[in-house]
């Protein structure tokens, strides 16, 4: 299991980002986090994978542990050759690299399985298959999320978080992703995925978070989440008393205060 | 392909335009034209060639074959630069801001066409200088106003939250004065709130400064509500046009773009 | 400044002289006369020249302070010693931090950057030592060279050669400009006053920027190849010319050679084909001067003719200081500078002829025109000994100068 | 304008160049310091300070098109010695072993030496604009290579390697700088003159960067595709940028060398553009404050390492020993830059930020 | 013709020296997308070392055993002060800007290189070897068996880099960590160790070319301007691609081998010291063509 406890980050030893949020990641489950821009989702999952430092964050209080050890002081190289893999916001490919070569820097930590794992992965993702030479910074968007998604299941890691997969990708491709993540899951990978498309998170998701400027605010099995009125009105756009979402020619133009009620 | 053709002159208008890179069919055989005060979106799955296509139209790529017309002139071969001279503005897919200029220089950076001066002048910042600088100012708080981004005026964009960075892309855009509009996901990223936001100043830069405009989003929902016509590609080739109704119910649309859940 | 009250009507009222005696001063009776030097010292070009240098003419004024001091004063070279990393701009620099605490500049190294001194050296009423032998100084009033110029030099080398051997063609391979082109100029108008056949090649410093000229000198076979380059540079052309077949003879003017090349492959080469020309003789020779300087030196790491040369070049401000202090001169630079106008002989301690030092007169007059030939000899102290001593060639004797040979 | 918290009434007033009085009171006082310490400095450190001045316009020049443009070039020692021979050859001797046409007066030969750098600046901008990054710093620092031959070769104009020439002869209207005068010495003059040049081309800097101008070079440098398509003329704003921070350079040069009297081919190599961009760098990139700071650090710079050997006592003053303290000199130069750079990644503006701030909160540090 | 082939060979051995600190550049610039201008340094100071160590091995050892021994110690320990110096004032710059990381390489070059001079002393220090201006014929032609002896050491570092980068992880790594540090973190790349060893490697490279620089001449304080002519070496060639260093460093040395020789007879006017900036000469004509240099890798653009 891979966990925080009232874990407590600062930026520049000024900006406080998270104040105390604790969240578990059981093993072979699928976990959703939720959360408007800048609540804090990315900063936990650096807190997470030792990407703190080169951000100039610092973890002040609490602790993360995996199997109850602590990994919070450990570097990013080590928490990769312990499992726990992350996927960053907004793909960060190599983008001079090649396809295969992208995925041959995600196989660093397991250089002796490698061909099958290519194999794996261009079976997740045919398009990259036939895309294998091509310079990846010339992949459209979405192709390039899949490499990025593709390297990080080159070392067959033992929990994965994603950061935003689904952002710019078509509908269709966000169903693909939605796939993949489930296989993945089926393949013995925890995953912790970050998200905007709340539906389509939640709907894969076995619990979910909700985070709120630095704060877990809800903290829920998946499906009940989904009953949750304040999630149906913020994230999934569904205003009680009506059936099905508003159109958005029909939105008011005034700014709403929002005031999370939990 | 494109409809009826009712208006005589098009804004922008495509003709059988190809482009390839190293063996990549990004586009292939596209035509379409865009009418005054129209929203047109263009859809697709991811690679479909759609950014491309708003590259061909703002003259960063040069299709291999095809015609491509703005304002009735042909702009093949037109540097980017000039194309923009022209009153075309758009956005960008991956947000393009100059992050270290505050707001309103990246804003006063969408003037650039309209402010006349010379460099000569501006080492002396008397007469002419100071006059336009200020006047342009006076129209760039005017997007400030609308956009409401008044909180941020002074900060460098490089700081600012996602969503307002994508804002603040398109009042930049809006500051060029552009006789036609291309959106590259205006809402990729944003929350529920914020998309609402967006679809608002979407619809009124359409409806009250009739500017029309090009929108490319993966957001069925947001297309679906604001757009006009509906230009679906795949692979580089146009699969359907139409109403954002007919389209959605285009069987070859499901097939290839939307997949099961058709734009929940 | 300076230390008026306690002497009396002797008072010298001059920047750099005090009552008090020098820090360290062998005499604490003393009072003290500071000299400026600013030299070469870490990363410039000529630092393997400007650090011995440096160091011989602090153990020449030592040795004068040993001996009494000068009219009642010691004279230290220490305190105001200045690195000009060979950049004209350092130099004018730290000749402004300096000026008003040194009397005179006991040395000033290179001619781009004293010439970058020389018109606040006039506005000071400034006088030193260089640390070169360009034709040029000969000419600048505030400046107290020593021995011949490379541009003698070049023109006796010919001369020499012509005297010796019947040769036809001769080459000037060196750095462009002060030093390099002064001494081809002198081989040119001895080459043409023999009716000899003359080729100038420009180089440039640096082991891998020879290739050039060895082509020049291994495609023209010239008899004679002056050399005007650093140390490395001489190794590598001699060497690699002679490895390539060349047969003819070497003449280095004096700052291409260096005793640590007789440890380089090129060192056969050397023994076979070259020969050291130099403006009085090397370090190992047996004059009272030359001795007096080994003795001051002690134990060296490695004895080597910058040595010798920055103990020549100290003489002339020795025999202008006693000329000034004991002569009816006023208590100041200018004073100082009437003094030197006034030295008809210096004495060289047999270094160099006493009529060398004459300063009265025009520049045409007072060059000296006698230059020293060594040959290599791996047994000798600085590696070379004299083969032939002091000498004027008929080029150099009769030849007129104007102004430096090197501005053509 | 009364009331404590201030407004500002009209977007002029905004736009103003010092627009708030704690800006208007500083920079005067700065001035008037900077003035007045030409009747209270030695004639030598007067001269420092005029050459740092001089420095300053070049390290401005640069700033415009590596801090404001992004382009780094290695090559600005080449259009400082553009100008600095322009000028010579303008104002030397016609009579003398080099180039020269006799007009001394500074009006014209300034002018000259930066028109003359700002078309050489042209002519590299097409090279400029085809290459990016390190290929562009080394491309240029190529041309240095180049023009340092060519510095070398042309013996004419320049005197020739290892001999040089004089410098450009400061005139103005009969008063000569180099001259002591009746009531200012030499080095006063030079420092004032250099000090008023300095601010107007500092004003004249700044003006730029807050114009539509300096506003597209800051685009090219941060997103050039972007700026493309914002209506600016890649090449042409790449150009323009060129001609202006050659412009400077070509003035620098002919003002640096007018100081110093004398100077070789030799003296425009890579060292002297290393420090150029030392100064950008250090003063902080993109700002004219930061360029002037930069270049008065990296001038000064050797008059301290200079002195403070003295305070070192175990080592040598020996030339012949290792260590001794001339070594000690480059030594701490070297390092001074490296600690500096390490410990203030936003060099001298950001300490002056720093402490700008500090006392802003002042007397609550936080 | 026997003669421009002597020539050419002549080139190739100096080539082969540009080539192997050409190598050193692109080393540090592929993993940290920084220049490094300390490289001249490191070259001035494997040199050294191996002045030093060579005479003390040389009683032990024959010459020719003694002169690559105390290369490689040269070699292990100019890499070992590489290693020290990224520590300490390049790893704490990791994600500043590349230039001002080039600024602080020059401010480490003038220390270094101060602190070496002083060892190095006045004049030029010797390196025991068997070479010296030796000459041997090949084929009729009369070659320098220095010349020979590093284009054998250049052959067998090429080949070594060649296996390192393409059959251990740590070549892709380093190419990764030059585009996005982040990124590569997050694939468990340790990006310091990265760093490390590319600062190492490149050290070693400098060391190895110093010393075969210094056979025919020794050391002395001067030689590390030749570090900089490999500068269009690796400009030509394309900053990012080791082919390109070599053959950049390779034709350098052929060109200005043959200008060197030629260029007096067939284009005086050029002036006599031409040979010294024909590289720059040549590298800006190439960028003309190919703004990549030969072998680099163009920058991805796109928006
Ligand atoms: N490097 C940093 N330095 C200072 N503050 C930071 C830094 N990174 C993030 N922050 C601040 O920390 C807070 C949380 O940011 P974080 O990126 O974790 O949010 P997020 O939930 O991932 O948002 P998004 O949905 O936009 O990705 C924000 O207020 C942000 O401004
Ligand atoms: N400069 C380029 N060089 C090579 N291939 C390119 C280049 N630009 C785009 N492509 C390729 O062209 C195809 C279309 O790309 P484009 O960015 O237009 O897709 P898109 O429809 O915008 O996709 P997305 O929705 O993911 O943004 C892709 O396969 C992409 O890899
Ligand atoms: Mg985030
Ligand atoms: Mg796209």
């Amino acid at each position: 299991m891979l966990s925080a406890r009232n874990l407590e980050v600062v930026y520049d030893d000024v900006v406080l980002a998270l104040r105390g949020v604790s969240i578990d990641v059981p093993e072979d489950r699928i976990v959703a986090l939720l959360g408007s821009n800048g609540a804090g989702k990315t900063t936990l999952l650096r807190a997470l994978t030792g990407l703190l430092d080169i951000h100039d964050g610092e973890v002040t209080k609490g602790r993360v542990t995996l199997d109850d050890t602590p990994i919070h002081r450990a570097s990013p190289e080590r928490v990769v050759r312990q499992g726990v893999r992350q996927v960053l916001e907004g793909r960060r490919v190599f983008v001079e690299l090649s396809v295969e070569e992208n995925l041959k820097v995600g196989a660093h930590t397991a250089r002796s399985r490698m061909a099958d794992n290519l194999e794996r992965v261009y079976a997740l993702f045919p398009v990259l298959g036939d895309r294998r030479a091509a310079v990846a910074g010339y992949l459209s968007g979405g192709e390039q999320q899949m490499l990025a998604i593709g390297r990080a299941m080159m070392s067959e890691p033992r929990y994965l978080l994603l950061d935003e997969p689904t952002l710019g990708l078509a509908p269709r491709m966000v169903e693909n992703i939605r796939d993949v993540v489930l296989e993945i899951n089926k393949g013995g990978t925890a995953v912790l995925l970050v998200e905007q498309n709340a539906t389509m998170a939640l709907s894969i998701a076995h619990h979910g978070y909700v985070m709120e400027t630095g704060r877990v605010v809800l903290d829920k099995p998946a499906e009940a989440l989904l009953k949750d009125d304040d999630v149906r009105e913020f994230y999934l756009g569904l205003h009680p008393g009506e059936d099905g979402r508003k159109s958005f020619r029909d939105t008011k133009h005034y700014r709403r205060k929002k005031r999370w009620s939990a | 392909m494109t409809g009826p053709v009712t208006d005589p002159t098009p804004v922008a208008r495509l003709d059988d335009v190809h482009l390839s890179f190293a063996g990549v069919k990004a586009v292939n055989g596209v035509s379409f034209e865009v009418r005054p005060g129209e929203l047109f979106a263009i859809i697709g799955p991811n690679g479909a060639g759609k950014t491309s296509l708003f590259n061909v139209l703002s003259g960063v790529y040069r299709p291999q074959q095809g015609s491509v017309e703005f304002m009735g002139e042909s702009i093949l071969g037109r540097r980017p630069h000039q194309i923009a001279a022209m009153g075309m503005a758009r956005t960008f897919q991956n947000i393009a801001l100059f992050e270290h200029l505050t707001v309103l220089d990246n804003l006063m950076l969408g003037r650039h066409q309209h402010i006349t001066y010379g460099f000569l002048q501006a080492f002396a910042w008397v007469g002419t200088a100071r006059r336009q600088e200020i006047e342009h100012r006076r129209a760039v708080e005017e997007i400030v106003d609308f956009l409401e981004l008044e909180q941020w005026r002074t900060m460098p964009v490089g700081l600012l939250p996602y969503g307002v960075q994508k804002r603040v892309e398109l009042g930049r855009a809006l500051a060029m004065e552009p006789k036609l509009l291309l959106l590259d996901e205006p809402v990729a990223g944003m929350n529920l709130e914020e998309t609402e936001d967006t679809a608002r100043y979407v619809l009124d830069i359409r409806d009250e400064l009739d500017v029309p405009i090009i929108m490319v989003e993966h957001d069925m929902g947001l297309v679906m509500d604001l757009a006009d016509r509906v230009l679906v590609v795949d692979f580089g080739t146009p699969i359907a046009t139409g109403t954002p109704d007919e389209v959605q119910r285009h069987p070859d649309v499901v097939r290839a773009y939307l997949g099961s859940e058709v734009g929940s | 400044r300076g230390g008026g009250e306690a002497e009396g009507e002797s008072a010298v009222n001059a920047p750099g002289v005090t009552d008090e005696a020098c820090p360290e001063a062998v005499n604490a009776d003393n009072g003290c006369i500071y000299l400026g030097t600013i030299s070469d010292l870490t990363q410039g070009p000529f630092a393997p020249l400007g650090v011995p240098i440096t160091e011989a003419q602090a153990a020449f004024w030592n040795r004068v302070n040993e001996d009494g001091g000068i009219g009642g004063y010691d004279i230290d070279v220490t305190t105001y010693v200045k690195d000009n990393l060979y950049n004209p701009q350092t130099h004018q620099q730290v000749y402004g931090e300096i000026e008003g605490d040194v009397l005179a500049l006991a040395q000033t190294l290179g001619s781009p950057t004293t010439l970058a001194i020389i018109p606040d050296m006039d506005r000071d009423e400034m006088i030193g030592a260089p640390a070169s032998w360009t034709s040029l100084w000969a000419f600048e009033d505030a400046i107290l060279e020593s021995g011949a110029n490379y541009c003698v030099e070049g023109m006796n080398a010919v001369d020499y050669m012509v005297a010796e051997k019947d040769i036809s063609s001769v080459m000037a391979v060196g750095f462009p400009g002060d030093y390099g082109g002064d001494g081809a100029a002198g081989a040119e108008i001895a080459a043409e006053a023999n009716g000899l056949e003359f080729t100038g090649v420009e180089t440039a410093p640096g082991q891998e920027a020879q290739a050039g000229a060895i082509s020049a000198i291994v495609k023209q076979k010239p008899d004679l190849v002056l050399l005007g380059t650093g140390p490395t540079e001489t190794a590598v052309i001699v060497g690699q010319a002679a490895a390539q077949g060349f047969q003819g003879q070497f003449i280095g003017l004096g700052p291409t050679w260096n005793p640590a090349l007789l440890e380089t492959p090129s060192a056969p080469a050397l023994e076979a084909l070259y020969m050291q020309s130099g403006y009085w003789g090397p370090f190992g020779t047996e004059t009272p001067g030359h001795q007096a300087m080994r003795d001051a030196l002690g134990e060296v790491a490695q004895p080597n003719d910058g040595y010798t040369a920055g103990w020549a070049w100290s003489y002339p401000l020795k025999a202008a200081l006693e000329e000034w202090l004991d002569g009816d001169y006023d208590k100041d630079r200018a004073g100082l500078l009437e003094a030197v106008q006034s030295l008809e002989t210096i004495d060289y301690e047999g270094m160099l002829p006493e009529e060398a030092g004459n300063r009265t007169g025009d520049p045409d007059e007072t060059i000296f025109r006698e230059s020293v030939l060594s040959k290599v000899d791996p047994s000798a102290p600085s590696g070379v000994t004299i083969v032939s001593d002091f000498t004027a060639g008929p080029t150099a004797s009769e030849h007129t100068f104007e102004g430096a040979c090197f501005e053509g | 304008m009364s009331g404590r918290p201030q407004f500002y009434r009209s977007y002029a007033q905004e736009l103003a160049l010092f627009n708030t009085r704690p800006k208007r009171i500083w920079v005067g006082l700065i001035v008037l310091a900077a003035f007045a310490l030409s009747q209270m400095l030695t004639d030598n450190h007067l001269n420092t300070l005029a050459l740092a001045y001089a420095f300053a316009i070049g390290a401005l020049g640069l700033n415009i098109i590596t801090g404001l443009a992004g382009q780094v070039s290695l090559g600005h020692a080449f259009f400082l010695g553009v100008g600095a021979y322009t000028a010579a050859a303008i104002s030397g001797d016609p009579d003398g072993r080099t180039i020269g046409f006799g007009i001394t007066n500074i009006l014209v030969w300034l002018p000259a030496a930066g028109l003359v750098a700002g078309i050489a600046g042209v002519l590299v901008a097409p090279l400029a604009t085809r290459l990016r990054g390190l290929y562009l710093a080394i491309i240029t620092l190529g041309l240095v290579f180049i023009g340092e031959h060519v510095f070398r070769e042309w013996s004419d104009l320049t005197g020739g390697a290892g001999v040089g020439r004089e410098s450009a002869v400061p005139e103005l209207f009969g008063l000569e700088f180099a001259r002591d005068g009746d009531y200012l010495t030499s080095d006063q003059k030079f420092y004032l003159l250099m000090l008023v040049l300095m601010l107007v081309f500092a004003l004249g800097a700044r003006n730029l960067a807050r114009s539509r101008t300096g506003r597209a070079f800051a685009a090219v440098r941060d997103r050039d595709m972007a700026a493309e398509m914002m209506a600016i003329n890649l090449p042409r704003a790449k150009t323009v940028a060129f001609a202006i921070s050659s412009f400077y350079a070509g003035c620098s040069g002919a003002l640096i060398y007018s100081i110093i009297g004398f100077f070789e081919p030799s003296t425009f190599g890579l060292l002297l553009s290393v420090q150029f961009i030392a100064m950008v760098l250090i003063g902080g990139a993109g700002t004219v404050s930061g360029a002037i700071m930069g270049a008065l650090f990296i001038t000064l710079l050797p008059t301290l390492t200079r002195e403070l050997p003295a305070y070192v006592p175990f080592i040598s003053g020996q030339v012949t020993d290792t260590p001794n303290v001339f070594q000690l000199e480059q030594v701490l130069y070297g390092l001074l830059i490296v600690g500096f750079l390490l410990f203030e990644p936003r060099g001298l503006f950001g300490i002056w930020i720093r402490i700008r701030n500090y006392w802003k909160g002042w007397p609550f540090s936080y | 013709m026997t003669q421009f082939l002597e020539v050419v060979l002549r080139g190739l051995g100096s080539g082969s020296i540009y080539a192997l600190l050409a190598l050193g550049f692109v080393i540090i610039y592929k993993s940290t997308g920084v220049i490094s201008f300390a490289q001249p340094a490191m070259m001035l100071t494997g040199a050294t070392i191996t002045s030093y160590v060579g005479p003390a091995l040389g009683v032990m050892l024959f010459t020719g055993f003694s002169f690559f021994v105390s290369m490689a110690v040269a070699a292990l320990l100019t890499a070992a002060l590489a290693l020290v110096i990224e520590r300490g004032a390049v790893r704490p710059m990791v994600g500043r800007p590349a230039f001002v990381v080039a600024i602080i390489t020059i401010g480490i070059d003038i220390v270094v290189r101060v602190v070496t001079s002083g060892f190095i002393g006045l004049g030029a220090r010797n390196i025991p070897n068997p070479w010296g201006l030796e000459r041997v014929e090949l084929i009729g032609l009369r070659v320098q068996e220095r010349h020979l002896v590093s284009l054998a050491t250049l052959a067998v570092v090429v080949a070594a880099l060649f296996w390192f980068y393409r059959y251990t992880r740590h070549g892709l790594a380093m190419r990764a960590a030059a585009f996005d540090q982040e990124a590569a973190l997050t694939q468990g790349v340790s990006v310091g160790s990265v760093f490390a060893l590319s600062w190492a490697m490149a050290g070693a490279l400098a060391a190895v070319a110093g010393t075969l620089l210094a056979i025919s001449a020794g050391v002395d304080r001067q030689i590390w301007i030749v570090a900089l002519v490999a500068l269009p070496a690796i400009i030509l060639g394309g900053l990012d691609s080791l082919e390109g260093a070599v053959i950049g460093g390779l034709a350098i040395g052929v060109v200005e081998s043959l200008v060197g020789t030629y260029q007096r007879d067939y284009a005086p006017w050029l002036g006599d010291n031409f040979a010294v900036v024909s590289p720059y000469v040549l590298m800006l004509l190439v960028l003309m063509a190919k703004p990549y240099g030969i072998f680099g890798t163009p920058e991805v653009r796109r928006v």
